[in-house]
């Protein structure tokens, strides 16, 4: 098994975050991991991605260029990772910030309005989590559990009071997964 | 109906890179404008420093050099001694001037070269981040001192300006902010005050201008400028340090 | 109420695909004719600044000075 | 010790720590930044010292008398900065003194970009300084590596008396991988009895120099570091290599890079070619005897990298005409991709190139 | 003109006017300070501009600024001073300015000595610099060459817009010999449409610049170094050799070590020994194919330098294990002497070696 | 019988390279006293310049580097910082500390470095043979100088002790000769308070002594005094421009 | 003439081989006791400074003071 | 014919200069030449000396390790050089300052008083022009008149009227030369 993730959006929009969750909790299961930001002149004030990889075998190139998945949370992002989804891949698109529908049909399209749940929530901030927990629910690729594990790690101890409302976050775009995996099949 | 306030020639339409609310901007315009205002934009050649300012050179309308971290007034010097009858200014940040190109602005300064600097003090490294300057406040954090400006162990901040008007051939030293539409009125005096200290060829000029950067500073726009005025002019006084006699 | 004297009066326009939201001529205007306009999103991402109430304007540039980003025009009418 | 996520500038910070290093002087420049900044939160907390310097030169300048003074010490910076440092460094060379130096490469020339590139090969391997010195140039590709060596790069500068660089691009410098902090096999470290400390009145005065102002004397210490060069050329060759006794390609990579080959690689096993590997690890001392293993049905050496073609030097005097020597970089922050270097060993394969 | 008997260093200096060198930014260090200190005297007699910078790193930036502005530039120094420069040459580089850079190298590593060596040829070469560019790199054997390579060298930086290095080294830049000051092959050389002098509201603004932060953007330009250095390594070597048909031994020399190594031929031809030589001109572009015109019955190439070996890596690559690669080398300033070299070229001979 | 004066166990066996009637020697003697007398001797790192004091490091009996032109106060720090407990001092010549090593100078003061710093102005370059040195003063000739020194092309000489007072961590500053016996006793004095600046932990210190180059001014050893006393002096006005307040 | 008072009489010894004949010592002297010795050239090379009348000396250490190359021991006896 | 000088002395004694004006004359006369001095750490205070070659063909190593003449004017120098000049060369001591003999008895050795003839002519520092009048004498490398072709210049126009003077220093050296040949012949 070896999952290459592009994660893309706005700064600020937590993308690097959940990008480090996901590795962390590979970690945490014993798999092999890496995470790669892009720290280019796209940075200031533009857009921000990172490359996550899970593998069970050792980590080759940390650069994700044809991911297996690739989670969007903008329409910029959207343009420019669509086309280079690996056929067979998966696509997680935000769909609270991001109008149109993706136009591949040779990979599995996941569409969360993590904006709206976040709001939901009540912390516009969890958006990410709302797309992290839709990815692993679809891929699979670890638990969420781990991802829980790793919280504090990447957060940082004074952030565990924040646990519940993530874990919510998480379960949310988990549930959307469900919702339209039940629908489509 | 007149246009009280316009777009001067003196920059490109190439939006700016920087953060929302960065004073930056605000120092570009003017010394744009300035240029445009006293006749020397279509001969003038700027240097762009390393730092936010990298850019610079896609900005200003007129010819441009970038220069290697610090060196701006050195490439700025091999420049107006080809060509003396150009207009020729450097922009430079604390970083670049204040800390790695310390000896070439003192050596631009005490060689009298004739050409203007423009001095952006905001007390920090913003391009890369966020890490501390040598005009780093006491108490301040920034990423290379992350519990804050400690004088014990780096000392209090250098006041430049104090420091380049003990030397001769440095013949225009002033100290302005750009925090309020007045200061920016101020602002925009000196530059053109220091630029005809090159155009009447009497030597070296700089304007140190205290600027924001509510990125690295962690504060609105808004936020920045109040610091800047709280914190920074306290420390380091407005005001003009040296003109030549003449212009008195 | 006070004989009001011979006001100036200003206009002043927005360039607004390139402002930034900074909100620095929201705080520099006298007259508190600015703000940002949280409806809208430009090209860049930014909630843009906009103007309530233009017959307020007296042409004053305060705003126009203040742009780091030299989103704003202003004419004397 | 439980293995942590860690992004690779962080990580030399935490493995100099680990390595009783306890001195930092730099100057900030991306994709380095992140660990000037580490070393400045975590050193305070171990009773160490983080100085920012005015300048990279003024940083080396400050290592080389930190470690004249006897301490175990460091500096890093990205490309241009490491340019700036050329003349201290060979100054820290001439007086023999043990310093760790991190290069987290990026493109150039000039001021270039801060996309990561491997384009100071020359500079590192070579000498970008004056004079007739030698760095230890140890190239990781992964996280962990660059921890490890990191850890025994101190002490390989110790033991020799010579300045180590690490030498990395951006992207290992800016990738989080899971390390663990672990010590080296242990080495017998001389004592640094030649450091300043001050007399105490009970020796002779300590002099740190690389001034000999006789031609013989000068020669003389240029002998002696040629003969710890040769040492070092015998004893702390690194290199990891892979099928090179049956392939019909071997590439020849090192640091990041190298990792992309092996994907290409495995790719290239499972349609049925025979690929082989060369990675130095230590890119100074050059693993030139390695390449005599290729075996000599060998179709030719590719040399992959992020620059124009520098390695390609080491493998031409390497190969010694035996095999072709092919290459394929990318510049400017590009990076080389699998399929990339999977076309261009079929190529080779194929006698198109 | 009529021939006169000047210093190598004043020489440089003559040279640099004759060729419509105006501006000269420079610091002193010994074994160059003549060529500063002749453009102080000479310079202001033509309209020029001599200024000591505060600094080698102010100096070459200032020449980074003259040449940006149009100027035919130089700058000269040795070797501690040289690595000073590293940065800044990197950024001419990059920016494809024209200038004149001269190194009169003395011994190192670090302070070293002021003695004659060729210890920086991997530094001019391969570039000290960061990220992947060259430099035109002329090495002189005598003063006329030097005198020649000088004028010929603002040719071709002109016409390739890059830095080019007069490499010499103390020896060369203090002995005196006679010269005479002439035009070199006509060059068509580009108009400098690109120099900054002000946009005269007629133009664009013109920018002179390494910065491309977008990896495709660099990338491109990286590749059109490539290829203008590509066409320089077609046209430009320049190569002297001897004999090479018929030896039995080469000796590979550049600059005044090539004399020495001429002496030592005619030396040991009359002891009826067969030894040929090649003297590369220029150092980059290096004469690597000079080198396939050995004949096969050749024993050996015997490498000799003023250092520990820099251009045996050279040798190497163009002799592609064909012949093997013998080394003699003084270092320090110590000079290699005609009888050193014959005694090597008799141990080749008698397969002592 | 007493002896009123002899050589200094701060000095070593060693004779000096420097030229007959160099300034350098005496400076050097009255260094190596201050080591002695305040018993810091055996706990001195000095740090030697590329200059004509580059061989200072055989010359004072206590622990040396050579330091690259210009950064002895770079490598300084470095040593400090490693060895707090050390007395560490710099030996520097006009073209190392006010040329090539400006931002070191500058920045060890602005850090405040607890590093004492000798600083030689002769207003040349002794070493490679009399080029100008930011220190030349107007008309006077150096061999990169051969019409004498212009202030239109390259400004009046620097004033480094001005210039350094103005920094905050700069807390002993003070200009002295040793041209005559009184001069002497005083520049001693001078060094002495410089040095406790450091061995109380109060910050930089630094002592400007105005200092001759018959060699490469073309004079005898007593005429360079001469010159020195009437075209030095005049420029570089003798005195302390800065002590801390408690040692005033 | 003036009754002398009880005068401080010295000792200056020199350490003649290392002696660079620079002259400085000779101008110090306020009593004008020290030469340089023309009939002499030390190891260096140089005429050597020397004292031509020792009983004039006032153990001041001015010569000492201003000597470079610390060749000159004062006694006061 | 190949000519490799050495020329030795004290800084000051002007051995720098006559180097120059023998290979300058050399040039006139259309020989191939070199000179190169030593600016070693030995300079300051201490002894110069310069390689002078003058030689029908190409000049090879500019460097002189092995003179076919050495002009000695002190003491060290003759020391330093003695053992170095070639079987059959020549040895230029400066009697006046050099107090012992030659101990080659390979080599043909000349005494110049060169310091005693200058004072007599009044100007001490012509003792190097009297060293190179006995050089030129025996060697025959070049004539007097190409070396009187090249004074004004190695040393200015200005030093023109100083021609005489040199004239006569170097016919006295030439002289030194021509008495000892008769006496030994
Ligand atoms: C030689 C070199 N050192 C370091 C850098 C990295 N660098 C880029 S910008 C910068 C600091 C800029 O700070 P400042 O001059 O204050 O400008 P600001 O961004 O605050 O406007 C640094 C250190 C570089 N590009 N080159
Ligand atoms: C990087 C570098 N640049 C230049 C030199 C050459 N150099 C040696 S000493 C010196 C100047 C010394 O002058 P100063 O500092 O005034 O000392 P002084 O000899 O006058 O005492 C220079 C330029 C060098 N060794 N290294
Ligand atoms: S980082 Fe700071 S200085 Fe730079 S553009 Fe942003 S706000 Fe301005
Ligand atoms: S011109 Fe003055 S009044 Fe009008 S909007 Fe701007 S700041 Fe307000
Ligand atoms: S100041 Fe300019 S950029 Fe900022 S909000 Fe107002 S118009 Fe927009
Ligand atoms: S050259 Fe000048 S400074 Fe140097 S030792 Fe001689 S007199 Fe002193
Ligand atoms: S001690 Fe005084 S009096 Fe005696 S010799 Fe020296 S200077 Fe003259
Ligand atoms: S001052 Fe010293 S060196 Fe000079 S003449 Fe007197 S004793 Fe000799
Ligand atoms: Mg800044
Ligand atoms: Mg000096």
């Amino acid at each position: 098994m070896e999952e290459r993730i592009i994660i893309a959006g706005f700064g600020g929009q937590g993308v690097m975050a959940i990008g480090q969750l996901l590795t962390y909790a590979g970690m945490i299961e014993d798999k092999n991991v890496s995470w790669l930001p892009s720290y280019g002149p796209e940075m200031r004030g533009g857009t921000a991605n990172c490359s996550v990889v899970v593998s069970t075998e050792a980590v080759g190139s940390p650069v994700v260029v044809s991911p297996t998945s690739a989670i969007v949370m903008n329409k910029p992002s959207l343009d420019k990772f669509e086309p280079a989804v690996v056929e067979g891949g998966r696509l997680f698109i935000n769909s609270s910030l991001v109008d149109r529908k993706s136009n591949r049909d040779d990979i599995e399209v996941y569409y969360v309005p993590a904006n709206e749940i976040a709001n939901e929530l009540g912390n516009m901030r969890v958006a990410n989590m709302v797309m992290l927990g839709a990815y692993i629910e679809a891929s699979k690729t670890v638990s969420l559990e781990s991802i829980l594990e790793g919280f504090t790690k990447v957060f940082g101890e004074d952030k565990a009071h924040l646990l519940p409302l993530n874990r919510e976050a998480l379960e949310k775009g988990a549930e959307v997964v469900r919702n339209q995996l039940a629908t489509t099949v | 109906m007149t246009i009280v306030f316009q777009k001067t020639r003196g920059l490109t339409d190439v939006e700016t890179h920087y953060c929302p609310g960065c004073t930056h901007g605000i120092v570009h315009r003017l010394v744009a404008e300035a240029l445009e205002e006293l006749g020397v934009l279509d001969m003038a050649i700027g240097v762009a420093p390393v730092g936010c300012a990298v850019l610079a050179y896609k900005y200003f309308n007129c010819d441009m050099h970038e220069a290697a971290h610090g060196r701006a007034p050195a490439v700025a010097t091999g420049i107006k001694r080809v060509r003396p009858e150009n207009f020729v200014f450097t922009y430079q940040g604390d970083g670049d001037l204040a800390s790695i190109g310390t000896a070439e602005i003192v050596h631009a300064a005490h060689r009298g070269e004739k050409i203007s600097t423009i001095f952006i003090n905001n007390a920090i490294y913003g391009m890369t981040g966020g890490q501390m300057a040598p005009t780093t406040l006491v108490g301040q954090k920034a990423t290379t001192a992350p519990y804050g400006r400690d004088e014990a162990h780096c000392g209090k901040p250098i006041r430049i300006s104090e420091m380049l008007a003990t030397i001769d051939g440095a013949k225009f030293v002033e100290r302005v902010t750009v925090t309020s539409p007045a200061h920016v009125r101020k602002a925009k005096k000196a530059i053109k005050e220091c630029f005809k200290v090159q155009i009447e060829g009497k030597g070296f000029g700089i304007v140190e201008v205290l600027s924001t950067c509510p990125t690295n500073w962690g504060l609105t726009p808004t936020e920045a400028l109040k610091w800047l005025e709280d914190n920074m002019i306290p420390y380091y006084p407005l005001g003009n340090f040296k003109r030549p006699e003449e212009v008195e | 109420m006070a004989q009001a004297k011979p006001k100036i009066r200003g206009r002043v326009t927005f360039n607004e695909d390139i402002c930034k939201g900074c909100g620095l001529c929201v705080q520099a205007c006298p007259v508190n004719i600015i703000t940002l306009d949280n409806s809208k999103i430009n090209a860049k991402g930014y909630h843009p600044a906009t103007v309530t109430d233009m017959d307020k304007c007296i042409a004053c540039a305060s705003c126009a000075l203040m742009c780091p980003d030299v989103v704003i025009t202003v004419e004397r009418l | 010790m439980a293995k942590v996520l860690m992004k690779g500038n962080e990580a030399i910070g935490a493995a100099a720590i680990e390595a009783g290093c306890r001195y930092f002087f730099g100057y900030p420049i991306t994709p380095q930044s992140e660990l000037p900044e580490y070393m400045a939160r975590e050193l305070p907390k171990v009773g160490g010292v983080f100085l920012q310097a005015e300048s990279e030169i003024a940083a080396i300048n400050m290592v080389y008398g930190a470690a004249g003074a006897g301490a175990r010490v460091m500096t890093s910076s990205s490309s241009p900065g490491i340019s700036l440092k050329q003349e201290g460094i060979s100054y820290i060379a001439g007086a023999e003194l043990p310093c760790l130096i991190v290069n987290i490469m990026r493109g150039g020339p000039g001021l270039g970009s801060i996309l990561p590139s491997q384009t100071d090969y020359f500079q590192a391997t070579r000498g970008g300084g004056n004079g007739d010195y030698r760095l230890v140039v140890l190239a990781p590709s992964n996280v962990q590596e660059l921890v490890d060596l990191v850890i025994e790069g101190f002490d390989i500068a110790d033991q020799y008396r010579n300045p180590v660089m690490i030498l990395g691009d951006g992207m290992i410098g800016q990738m989080m991988e899971p390390v663990e902090l672990r010590k080296p096999k242990q080495r017998e470290l001389p004592p640094k009895d030649w450091a300043t400390d001050g007399t105490k009145d009970k020796r002779k005065p300590n002099i740190i120099n690389s001034l000999y102002l006789a031609a013989e004397e000068l020669e003389a210490h240029n002998q002696r570091l040629q003969e710890k060069y040769k040492k070092i050329m015998e004893n702390e060759v690194k290199v990891e290599s892979y099928n090179i006794e049956d392939a019909d390609v071997v590439i020849a990579a090192y640091g990041t890079i190298s990792r992309i080959a092996k994907t290409a690689i495995s790719q290239l096993e499972k349609e049925g070619y025979k690929v082989g590997l060369i990675r130095p690890i230590t890119l100074w001392p050059y693993p030139y005897d390695e390449f005599e293993k290729i075996n000599d049905k060998c179709k030719g050496i590719l040399t992959v990298e992020m620059n124009t073609g520098q390695m390609v030097d080491d493998v031409k005097i390497a190969v010694k005409g035996k095999f072709p020597v092919y290459f394929h970089g990318r510049t400017g922050g590009m990076v080389p991709t699998p399929d990339e270097i999977i076309d261009k060993v079929k190529k080779i394969y194929g006698g198109e190139i």
